[in-house]
């Protein structure tokens, strides 16, 4: 088993210009269903084999799709989840960036009344290894296995990803939960699915400064984790006030400290790695 | 983005919301003209982006039009917290009662906007925050909703607002929540909020930050954006469409994607240097891109060596040698490049790269350490220059 | 409250949505100037509040401004379906190359907004409801949302709007739905939406009806209000705060809460009777409220004999008693009171009333029965008025 | 048992003016836990011996209610429901007529959310008789026994309980559901609860001209229905797009006129009195 994305995941592209067209060949290359694109207008038509449909609607109805992954523009992104949303789907991913905060508030508010798992914005997705994935992750940095991984950081992902699979770590699920403020699946969520999925055996966390994510992630492990555990907290260095490239990696008012972090996941038990390239070694220790 | 007092106060005033009179002035002749027209005692305060403003005294009472100019001479020019102040707000003083903080911001934890209440007014409130939680009363409004009068009114007895302000707080309190969603803010805060003698209230000093990326839809506020010359990069940084923020060192920072730039200014720090900057090209970056994410940080003089780290994933380690060897080619830079190229297509960047005047280095960890020992050899580029 | 052509077309219009070109004309001088002023082929309008306008005659192509003056001629001062036609709205006629209905009202059993698109517009759209509803695409947004650009797509997609103007209806339904909630309206309707010969848009008619509960806080719409002659009595009772509905019958009806109101018209229906009116004293009337609402009824010169009907719950007989006796007092009323106390105090009611020259009765049907044979024996009160 | 007013009912009054001070002391004569007011403003002070809170978190707080009534004048009713909502409360009875529809549309869109029943607005409210009342209904013309009752209409719920209680007809619990177009508990919810309700085995039902509540009620009952029933329908002379007195109460469009409801009921098995004064004797034949 695995989290989010199995080998039953049918999935849709909303978006399908350059980049989702990119990405919809990679997920397929990867095994990935993807069965059906949509584009308002283009109803009708096929794009690289792949049958569009103007509303999502239309082609969860033609297709049977459980999921789907945005690349819609920032200004009309939101209005893509929301569609999305409505007609239920187990798993929506949105890759887009700079959304408007205050666009991903009413849909967090909505997202509260669905059963549906929303992960990202500004995320490269989800991988099961081995399985399929629902995102851009490059395919080379995995391998199967029993580590779930979730990260708020794209390349941060890829490179640790790259660092367990040369050291024999394969992944059960990856989970780039993305780097705004306001996302679908917070970090103690995302935990929580691997945490309680049987085939995961143990975990490592990427995060970064800004909000107090880690702070509950730490909290709920500390309670609930049943599993060794290794974190790693990015921007140690990063001056109070300035944001790091995402939205949501800033330190105000003195919350969301890496330090405060790291003392988080300490105290909870769970060793944090100062560098990236120490996280295997952790890892392995505390397996052993 | 930062809005000025006077902005922000504009859109208080705008929304229904009692503000001082008063008007900005960029010379001492013009505060002073502003003063005489008030009448009376007036404030005189720096506008610029800095906290703590008025401890570092950058805000000053004046009893009269001669008090106001000299006080504006005083502050215009000056630097305050290392930003110059080129305008300042005179205000009509007002007789203050008491102080109120009312603040409207996003807690991202609950995925809500937050609204915050404390008759504990006008000092830091995130001190307050910390020393005495239980003196800020909060709510957390559906934003499909908006802040309902019922939630406002238990934020008002919730806070012991006094009974003869409450209704006034009540209204300025939903007005400051309207700005906060109708122009994109992500912090919307009035600290503080006189209650004046004759018992009404007034806006005495505003914060609003207003979120970048919804720009796109607030004309009026994307407008008001001022870039000052310490910005100047970040702003070139931004239109090209990467992120750049300044930072204190003198080891320049190039890498793709924000979790491994700031994992890569960790490394510099952990090899006992200090980045000038954060430079994060994005993904998928191509030839061109990285020549001018280079020119940028190569224009910056405090920068002494530049470490350059790409994990390749859509991002391609052939295409980022590109454009290295074009920059070398044409910029032939004064300072020593270090280069880490990992992932997709990365050997056959390394190969590129190959014989050219820059070092390579497999991991992260190496080339950090390498950078800061470059960085730490390196004669001041200035100096080199001027040799 | 229904608002006139003109009106909700101004509303359309501040909203963004284009309308034709045309002004509002009291007289045939205004409405040829207005024709004048467009030039070409304008449309004369009769603006009164009647469905079915067009087949009625209430609608005429004019070619020219003498025309229009004719036309405007021919309707001003006419009756249209019973009401008097005061003025006319003057448009440029469009080069219709095909019609959409557009609209958004309630759907009471799923306590949310409906918003109908259908590309069979300018007729009868509750006609086409019954007789082919897949031919009106149909969505039901969260009120708290709005209506969302995806759902507006999809309702264009499903009613088949061609491709070319797919954008300008979306554009079109969404601001209408914006009408529709910021004007506290119960149904904003666009029928037909003009497709011009160009391809463009445009809002051939408008139906906006406005909540009256909601008028407190819409005054410019509340100042939009016409009270023609036949309604003064359903003005005058709404003031003193009373639901009065003038209908076609003879027998006056004065009760208590709509539901037994309307039990109340039943019966007289029944008894073979019809009805003057619907008049709801409301719950706990007083004896000054009976007065008034004796009053109103007794003002309509159509009334053979007055039905009062009150079942006390917190409305108290004896009060209700007093009311009618102080009627009695002063007005010496021409027709015959048939009244029926029950509940609450009726009994001591009942006994005031003993001896005076009303007929009472002891349950709903029997005074529904007395009223209807009362007014049949009575002659009209002209008649005896005259006598 | 009953339904939504029971012996265990503790009710606070929203808007203690002269109406809800007035009835929060019948309420209390009937036997009804009448537990406090709420009065922003107040707070800390007493009116009628009722304890008066500043809010609804207050009152429930301090009182343990689980149910409200509001007396609020109709411009600030829907925050007052909004309130009540926000504490999770059972039961709320929204007195209040003359509530714009969008504040109704609004509170609705909240209600969907939520666990409360909202009886209202422009409503008599809830009798359990010989339990308690959730309303201003006149305690004579009620009696305790086993007819659910559930009407749109005031008095002439209070004519029809007082016909069925000098019949010997004692109810169970009567539901005064309100005459707007947009109501919390509409009669087919209504309906299905005494219909569930082990100790109701007859109902009543008394509808009006307007919407479709009574065809859906019927179709319900059709499908559902497993107690006697009988319906009365007012409206029946009323002319279309005339609004009789009620809000809720129009024939527009050719929907909701009493015959297509009258119609209904006969179709779904369920005699329709002409006149109220039939309806008793209707039971008793359906009953026999």
């Amino acid at each position: 088993m695995s989290v989010l994305v199995t080998e039953r995941s049918r999935v849709i592209v909303q978006g399908v210009g350059r980049e989702g067209r990119f990405h919809a060949a990679q997920m397929r290359k990867y095994g990935t269903k993807v069965v059906a694109g949509v584009k308002p207008g283009a109803g009708g038509t096929s794009i690289d084999d792949l049958p569009i449909y103007d509303t999502v609607h239309d082609a969860v109805e033609a297709t049977d799709a459980n999921a789907s992954i945005i690349f819609v523009p920032a200004a009309a992104a939101a209005d893509a989840i929301l569609e999305a949303l409505d007609q239920e789907l187990e798993l929506v991913v949105a890759i887009t960036e700079w959304i408007p905060v205050h666009d991903m508030l009413r849909v967090a508010s909505v997202l509260a009344r669905t059963s549906t798992t929303l992960v990202g914005p500004n995320c490269p997705g989800v991988i099961s290894p081995g399985k399929g994935k629902v995102g851009i992750l490059p395919i080379d940095s995995f391998s199967s296995g029993s580590v779930g991984f979730v990260s708020r950081s794209g390349t941060l992902t890829y490179e640790i990803a790259d660092l367990l699979s040369r050291e024999g770590f394969g992944q059960s699920t990856c989970i780039g939960i993305g780097g705004d403020p306001i996302i679908g699946l917070p970090m103690p969520k995302a935990v929580q699915l691997l945490n309680e999925d049987p085939d995961t055996r143990a975990l490592v966390i990427v995060g970064e400064i800004g909000g107090t994510d880690e702070e509950d992630t730490a909290a709920y492990l500390r309670a609930f984790g049943t599993k060794p555990a290794v974190a790693f907290i990015a921007g140690l260095s990063a001056p109070p006030g300035k944001r790091m490239g995402h939205a949501g990696a800033i330190v105000t008012g003195g919350q969301g400290t890496a330090a405060s972090k790291v003392e988080a996941f300490r105290t909870a038990g769970i060793p944090v790695a100062t560098r990236p390239s120490e996280i295997p070694q952790l890892l392995r220790e505390q397996l052993s | 983005m930062k809005l000025h007092e006077f902005q922000a106060k504009q859109l208080l005033h705008d929304a229904g919301i009692p503000i001082p009179k008063g008007g900005v002035a960029y010379s001492p002749e013009e505060a002073a003209a502003v003063a005489t027209s008030l009448g009376g005692t007036v404030v005189v305060k720096a506008q610029v982006h800095v906290g703590g403003r008025g401890k570092a005294g950058g805000i000053k009472a004046a009893r009269n039009a001669h008090e106001a100019r000299e006080h504006a001479a005083s502050l215009l020019g000056r630097e305050l917290k290392g930003l110059r102040v080129e305008k300042v707000l005179v205000e009509q003083a007002a007789n203050i009662a008491r102080e109120l903080y009312l603040g409207v911001t996003l807690d991202r934890a609950r995925r809500r906007p937050v609204v915050m209440l404390s008759t504990v007014g006008g000092i830091d409130i995130e001190e307050v925050a910390v020393s005495s939680p239980e003196k800020i009363a909060r709510g957390w409004p559906d934003p499909l909703l908006g802040l309902q009068p019922f939630e406002a009114r238990g934020l008002a007895f919730g806070a012991g607002v006094p009974v003869e302000q409450r209704e006034a707080v009540v209204d300025v309190l939903r007005r400051l929540y309207g700005i906060f969603t109708a122009k994109d803010c992500t912090l919307a805060e009035i600290n503080p909020l006189f209650v004046v003698a004759d018992g009404t209230v007034l806006a005495g000093d505003a914060k609003i930050d207003v979120d970048d990326n919804a720009l796109y839809r607030q004309p009026v506020l994307a407008a008001m954006k001022e870039v000052s010359a310490i910005d100047l990069n970040e702003e070139k940084a931004r239109e090209i469409g990467f992120s750049y923020v300044r930072l204190d060192g003198n080891v320049g920072i190039i890498g793709n994607g924000a979790g491994l730039v700031m994992a890569t200014l960790d490394a510099v720090k952990l090899a006992g240097g200090d980045a000038a900057n954060f430079l994060d090209v994005g993904g998928g970056a191509k030839e061109e891109v990285v020549k001018a994410a280079l020119e940028i940080v190569l224009s910056d003089d405090r920068v002494r060596s530049v470490l350059i780290n790409i994990f390749g994933g859509i991002t391609r380690g052939d295409e980022v040698a590109k454009g290295i060897l074009d920059v070398l080619a044409e910029m032939k830079p004064a300072v020593p490049l270090v280069v880490r190229l990992s992932g997709t297509r990365a050997t056959e960047g390394r190969a590129l790269l190959e014989g050219k005047p820059l070092t390579s280095r497999a991991t992260m960890d190496e080339a950090a350490a390498e950078a800061v020992r470059l960085a730490k050899a390196a004669p001041a580029i200035a100096a080199r220059r001027s040799a």
